[in-house]
């Protein structure tokens, strides 16, 4: 059953990833984009990290991708319909999928079956938070308003 | 479900976010491309922790987390340097845009 | 026993340092805040200080030592701390109350700069990175204080970074000293490797411990110069001392602070620290790397001495005195006298720092006039700066009894009169009194005595803010004798741990009656060279060109210049050469070998149209564009050779791995 | 008696499930076992939709001195059935220059991640649909893809009304986002759980008997509970918060371009999120199924979830019925510049509360730290002189 699921995602996921990437229109483009997030998510709850799923999700699709369809709303232009592909990333791009591929299949020693575990309680997630992992916590909260305030400052529309 | 099989479905989707980038000339295209592969990383993140030998510790999650947060100050602080240099140049298209001098 | 602060010592350097943040997130307006909140923070410090030195008072070898884990890297753990002994207390007591005082000062003295509240701001910075640098119980803690030291002496040197003079001085002074400083790195990166720790006391595993100095073992004399490198630079010792004139650019308080009372002190306190590193293996108190401290510190002081004589700056003189007193504290190092080192270092702090508040005050009321052919006559106009100025003088001409910097000189003669390899030095370092007494009698003649030259018909007394802190130093420098001397030496007894017993008899010495006769001639000498001094100096006029030779610095300036300067320049034209004809012509043949991969493609493109396959002749057109395109400066092409670079990596990991 | 009236639903999935056990594989059970939740789910919620939608307008009617629906069925109440049928048979229109896909998306999805919220809620002893560790994150989670989907209504109309309207509802839904989670946080803290499961189980003691340890009776429980309800209102675009619609401005805004029944799913979407959004408040700040007294207790816990659920939507129709629409900047001001530092100080005052004991004295304390905060915010955003009766002036 999770084979089945699992495959399903995956398709999903490589789909939608690969029609954020390709499709002519900017608006569809974002929202498969969503749609990959969700597919992520997906997989972490698979994976049995429910908390990052929800995370990504909140994130995501309630933030960046609403920030994103703001962003093509406000800077509507008409170049977008030029026709405009870069075929050379098509090559890299494929390059480096080819490499890595072949790094993983060369790599022996991936375990193929996951390790029991209790899941990960949120409540266990919090207190590392706030014990191992507080000074990043704290870094990233620093992080997260400036970038708020840099970002606030660089929009607003200069005086005249 | 298997670590290889969670590796290659990961590394489709950093190429793919990659494609975005390298590929599309309007800029919000290479924001997606790189949260992209963010998510990828991310991706690749968790199924080490999973299927790694100290699963009891999150770690892969704690350094999932925390990208995710890092990632989310990326897009709004390049989303705003779109829509500033779209003010400016009057476009999105970054092939337009390589003079360093505005 | 162990009161709180002995835990937490760490909060005497963070109180300024917090000041200093603070008065920059107030930003320029707040003048009044500014000053009051670095002077708070500069009290803070003191009474912390104050707080410290009661606990080192009650048992001789008092030390207090707390180390942390600053972060782990593999199986490195790399440990930093802080340390509380004698050495220390006495330091930070020193610091923080002539940094208050100056602090004080400054307020009149910058009281109509328009960036009052950022000269503040360093001070505080300054004061703060100090203090760190002398409680600092790991080498590497003490050089990052070290840094931050020479930042906020760079930052104070260029403060008036309109001035292309002062801006040239601060880079002179950051880059001289980063010369020193840059062996000193060394010297921790190979006391690091050998001995396997940077703490100073680690209970017994500490670098400064027998076990830690024995398994350095044959370097020790290398790790020793090296760190004495950078103590050279921060203490102006010859070769490196030319950034500390110089230095005199920044405005008058912070000379007082930075460039007399301590952060040239830093040299000569990191040499006392780490003394047991320089002494290993000494056979009758004498190593290989404390005849090389003797002898540096011999040629800088009485080098520094005779420039003195004949410079015309008020400022420039106490800083060529400086340097000269900081060569006889290094003498006294290298001959085995730590503490009458340590202890001339203290009297210095205080009396060097009154002399330069008063050149402050002089500069002040003569209305920025620092020529001293320009002053004279002040003695009546400016009752208490004389004063004061002359308590100054005569403790560091050395007057014996009554001044403090009498009895330090003298012990530091005795020290070096002992030392077994060569007696030259202790000559020398009598020279360099009678010369010390004769370019301050000089100076005091022309600017306070004689006639009224023409900056000083307008001159005032300084008002009471700045008065009183020369009083208070004034006050320090005269009552610090009663700790000094021979016959109660409490001060060396609490620096060196043995207890102090009162014994008048000592008081009349051999070395004291030398001590004042070499004072006596010196300024005797000096009055009846001065006593008609006028626009020209009498000495001058006798001998021209020894004179010249000492007026421009012994040409050191103009040696490096052609020397040092010019060598880097060749090597700096060699490399932009080397950027023009060989790196570019390569860019461009690669250019080249792009451009003809292109046309080959291109022609291919031909074909495949002429083929008639419309899908291919586009995709061939874009292989084609790539290919011409490959130094386009486009965001893209970077990202792709990044992307590919990556992939290059990967692949030969996996292909290594 | 009573815990088996209690538990009724539960026993009657259970004899459901019992012919399949053994029979089937264990992920054929499960499924099912998913399906019947959710069928449950949806014909109760579907069923209370109806009933409300006509309730609302029977409500209003009596507010506005009118009858209401009052034609179909007894006292009108088969008009939901009407409509209805009304919806279903009338033409689904698509603008020419509409973004197909994206136009149809829109209503698909914003109905079904409204639904998907209701599936965390514990609507009784035993009841919640779908137990997940985190679930108020699930909550908000998919909440917050609400407003994406609202985007895609606006911008596949392709029209510039439910374009105003899309954005308008996204500034304010995002505006009151802030508040609407930091007001959930000092549950949160205080349970130490995101599972509403143990919030519920949280709030089931009582003191004396009588008072039941809801959040609602603390300081910071009230105020947040207050702030939670308001931002609710903005979340589910109500009055006085609904300017996105704001018929009488922009038509009906990111609804303008839809008809028959992508509108009543719309309109269906709106109403299972208000239902959600009480639901939740009820689980995080009333007790959720608890009874108010104790010895009420005999009474079935999903009655008394269904009977706080039906107090709040009350509360929204009554407020409907009294309030007029505020304008846009008002409702951002008030996000921004009262909502957020209150529920900020909500946080504090719950942890003030926690370190002080739980009891009366910590009462007290966050009483004191919420009552500081909210005058400092009314003399610093002079609310007096603003909200003061209003003088006109005429021309004389």
């Amino acid at each position: 059953m999770s084979t089945v699921a699992f495959a399903v995602i995956a398709i999903l996921t490589l789909a939608a990833a690969l029609a954020a990437a390709t499709l002519q229109k900017l608006m569809h483009a974002a929202l498969s984009f969503a749609v990959m997030f969700v597919g992520i998510s997906a997989f972490f709850f698979l994976l049995g990290a429910e908390f990052v799923g929800l995370v990504q999700i909140f994130v995501y699709i309630g933030a960046v991708a609403v920030l994103i369809v703001f962003t093509i709303l406000l800077t509507r232009d008409d170049t977008g319909k030029v026709r405009s592909f870069n075929w050379g990333g098509v090559i890299v791009a494929i390059a480096v999928f080819a490499g890595l591929v072949w790094a993983i299949a060369k790599t022996k020693s991936l375990p193929l079956t996951p390790s029991q575990i209790e899941p990960i309680t949120v409540q266990r997630i919090g207190e590392l938070l706030m014990t191992n992992y507080v000074w990043p916590l704290q870094c990233v909260g620093v992080l997260l308003t400036a970038a708020l305030i840099g970002a606030l400052i660089l929009v607003m529309e200069e005086k005249s | 479900m298997t670590l290889p099989i969670l590796l290659v479905i990961s590394s489709g989707l950093f190429c793919i976010g990659l494609l975005a980038a390298l590929s599309r000339r309007h800029a919000i295209f290479i924001l997606i491309g790189i949260e992209m592969m963010l998510a990828a990383a991310n991706l690749n993140f968790i199924a080490f922790w999973r299927f790694g030998p100290q699963p009891a510790q999150p770690t892969g999650m704690m350094v999932a987390i925390f990208a995710i947060a890092i990632a989310a100050a990326e897009a709004a602080v390049g989303l705003a340097m779109v829509i500033v240099v779209y003010r400016h140049f009057r476009s999105t298209n970054v092939d337009q845009l390589d003079r360093l001098k505005g | 026993m162990n009161s709180w602060i002995t835990n937490n010592v760490w909060l005497i350097p963070a109180a300024p340092i917090a000041a200093s943040l603070l008065i920059l997130a107030f930003g320029k307006a707040a003048r009044r805040a500014a000053a009051a909140v670095a002077i708070v923070g500069q009290i803070a410090a003191l009474t912390m200080s104050i707080f410290a030195f009661v606990p080192t008072l009650h048992s001789h070898g008092f030390r207090a030592v707390q180390n942390f884990t600053w972060f782990t890297f593999g199986e490195q753990i790399l440990r930093i701390g802080f340390v509380l002994d004698p050495l220390a207390a006495a330091m930070l007591l020193m610091i923080a109350l002539v940094g208050l005082c100056i602090f004080v000062f400054s307020i009149g003295y910058m009281g109509e700069d328009k960036n009052f509240s950022r000269f503040f701001a360093y001070l505080s910075f300054f004061s703060g990175a100090m203090l760190g640098v002398v409680v600092a119980n790991s080498l590497l803690l003490l050089f990052v204080f070290w840094e931050l030291v020479g930042l906020a002496s760079y930052l104070l040197i260029g403060f008036w970074i309109e001035r292309p003079s002062a801006a040239a001085a601060a880079k002179k002074a950051f880059i001289t000293t980063r010369i020193g400083d840059m062996g000193f790195f060394l010297g921790i990166l190979l006391l690091y490797h050998r001995s396997g720790t940077l703490l100073f006391y680690d209970g017994g595993r500490g670098c400064l411990e027998p076990v830690a100095l024995s398994a350095i073992g044959s370097s020790v004399t290398l790790v020793a110069l090296l760190i004495f490198c950078g103590a050279m630079g921060k203490s102006g010792q010859f070769p490196l001392h030319v950034w500390l004139p110089d230095a005199m650019e920044g405005p008058t308080p912070v000379s007082a602070l930075i460039h007399a009372a301590t952060m040239v002190a830093a040299g000569v306190f990191l040499v006392a620290r780490v003394y047991p590193i320089f002494s290993v293996g000494a056979i009758n108190g004498v190593t290989p790397s404390l005849t090389v401290v003797v002898w540096i510190g011999v040629i800088t002081g009485l080098m520094a001495a005779l420039i003195a004589i004949a410079q015309f700056d008020i400022k420039r003189i106490l800083a060529y005195s400086t340097v000269s007193q900081l060569g006889l504290m290094m003498v006294s190092l290298g001959a085995g006298g730590v503490a009458a080192g340590i202890m001339h270092l203290l009297a210095h702090g205080f009396f060097k720092a009154l002399l330069f508040l008063g050149a402050g005050s002089v500069i002040h009321g003569l209305h920025h006039e620092q020529d001293i052919r320009k002053m004279g006559g002040l003695h009546r106009l400016m009752p208490i700066t004389f004063l004061t100025y002359a308590v100054g003088m005569m403790a560091l001409s050395g007057v014996p009894f009554f001044f403090s910097g009498g009895w330090t000189k003298e012990e530091i003669l005795h020290a070096t009169s002992n030392w077994p390899r060569s007696h030259l030095p202790h000559y020398l370092a009598l020279i360099g009194v009678i010369l010390t007494a004769l370019y301050m009698t000089r100076q005091i003649i022309y600017v306070f005595f004689g006639n009224r030259r023409a900056a000083s018909e307008h001159a005032h007394e300084s008002p009471s803010v700045m008065a009183i802190p020369l009083i208070v130093l004034a006050v320090c420098a005269v009552f610090l004798s009663v700790v000094l001397t021979p016959a109660w030496p409490w001060l060396e007894s609490y620096l060196t741990g043995h207890p102090a017993r009162f014994d008048a008899r000592l008081l009349i010495q051999p070395m004291i009656v030398v001590s004042l006769a070499l004072v006596g001639a010196g300024v005797s000498v000096g009055i009846w060279m001065y006593r008609r001094a006028g626009e020209a100096d009498p000495l001058q006029h006798a001998q021209p060109a020894l004179f010249r030779f000492l007026e421009n610095k012994m040409w050191i300036d103009e040696i490096y210049g052609r020397t040092v300067i010019a060598l880097s320049a060749i090597l700096a034209r060699l490399s932009d050469w080397m950027d023009r004809h060989v790196w570019d012509a390569l860019v461009q043949d690669i250019g080249r070998i792009g451009q003809f991969f292109g046309r080959v493609t291109t022609s291919a493109d031909e074909r495949v149209i002429n083929a008639g396959v419309d899908e291919s002749t586009s995709g061939a057109h874009g292989l084609g564009r790539l290919m011409s395109r490959w130094h386009s400066g486009q965001i893209q092409t970077y990202l792709g050779a990044v992307a590919l670079g990556m992939l290059a990596l990967v692949l030969l990991y996996a292909w290594l791995g | 008696m009573s815990d088996s009236l209690d538990q009724i639903f539960i026993h009657a999935k259970q004899w459901l499930l019992s012919f399949m056990s053994g029979r089937a594989p264990d992920w054929l059970v499960q499924i099912i076992s998913s399906l019947i939740n959710i069928v449950a789910l949806l014909g109760v919620f579907l069923t209370l939709f109806a009933l409300i939608s006509v309730l609302e307008r029977k409500i209003l009617g009596r507010m506005q001195n009118r009858y209401g629906p009052n034609r179909v069925g007894p006292f009108g109440l088969f008009q939901p059935v009407a409509d209805g049928i009304k919806m279903l048979i009338k033409e689904d229109i698509v603008p020419a220059r509409a973004d197909k896909i994206v136009h149809f998306l829109a209503p698909v999805l914003i109905a079904a991640a409204a639904i998907l919220t209701l599936g965390v809620i514990p609507y009784g002893r035993n009841m919640t649909p779908f137990t997940i560790d985190g679930g108020i994150l699930f909550f908000f989670a998919v909440g917050s893809a609400t407003e994406l989907m609202v985007f895609m209504a606006g911008w596949g109309s392709n029209n510039k009304y439910s374009m105003l309207g899309a954005m308008r509802a996204i500034a304010q839904m995002i505006s009151y986002e802030l508040p609407l989670i930091i007001t959930v946080l000092p549950v949160v803290m205080i349970v130490g759980s995101l599972n509403p499961d143990k919030i519920v189980g949280a709030q089931a003691a009582y003191s004396l008997g009588f008072i039941p340890h809801w959040f609602v009776f603390t300081p910071w429980g009230a105020t947040a509970f207050i702030l939670f309800f308001v931002s609710g209102l903005v979340e589910s675009n109500r009055t006085p918060f609904d300017v996105p619609e704001g018929e009488s401005e922009i038509v009906a805004g990111h609804m303008t371009e839809y008809s028959g029944f992508k509108y009543a799913t719309f309109f269906m979407a709106e109403y299972i999120g208000m239902f959600a959004i009480s639901g939740l408040g009820v689980t995080l700040f009333l007790g959720g199924w608890h009874a108010p007294v104790h010895f009420l207790e005999f009474i079935p816990s999903y009655v008394w979830f269904f009977v706080k659920l039906s107090i709040l939507l009350f509360v929204y129709i009554w407020l409907r019925g009294t309030l007029p629409r505020t304008r846009i900047d008002q409702i951002m001001n008030f996000a921004w510049k009262f909502m957020l530092p209150m529920a900020f100080t909500c946080v504090v005052a719950a942890a003030v509360w926690h370190y002080t004991g739980r009891g009366l004295r910590g009462w007290l304390w966050s009483l004191a730290v919420i009552a500081a905060v909210y005058f400092t915010l009314s003399i610093l955003l002079d609310t007096r002189r603003k909200f003061a009766p209003r003088t006109y002036r005429f021309a004389e």
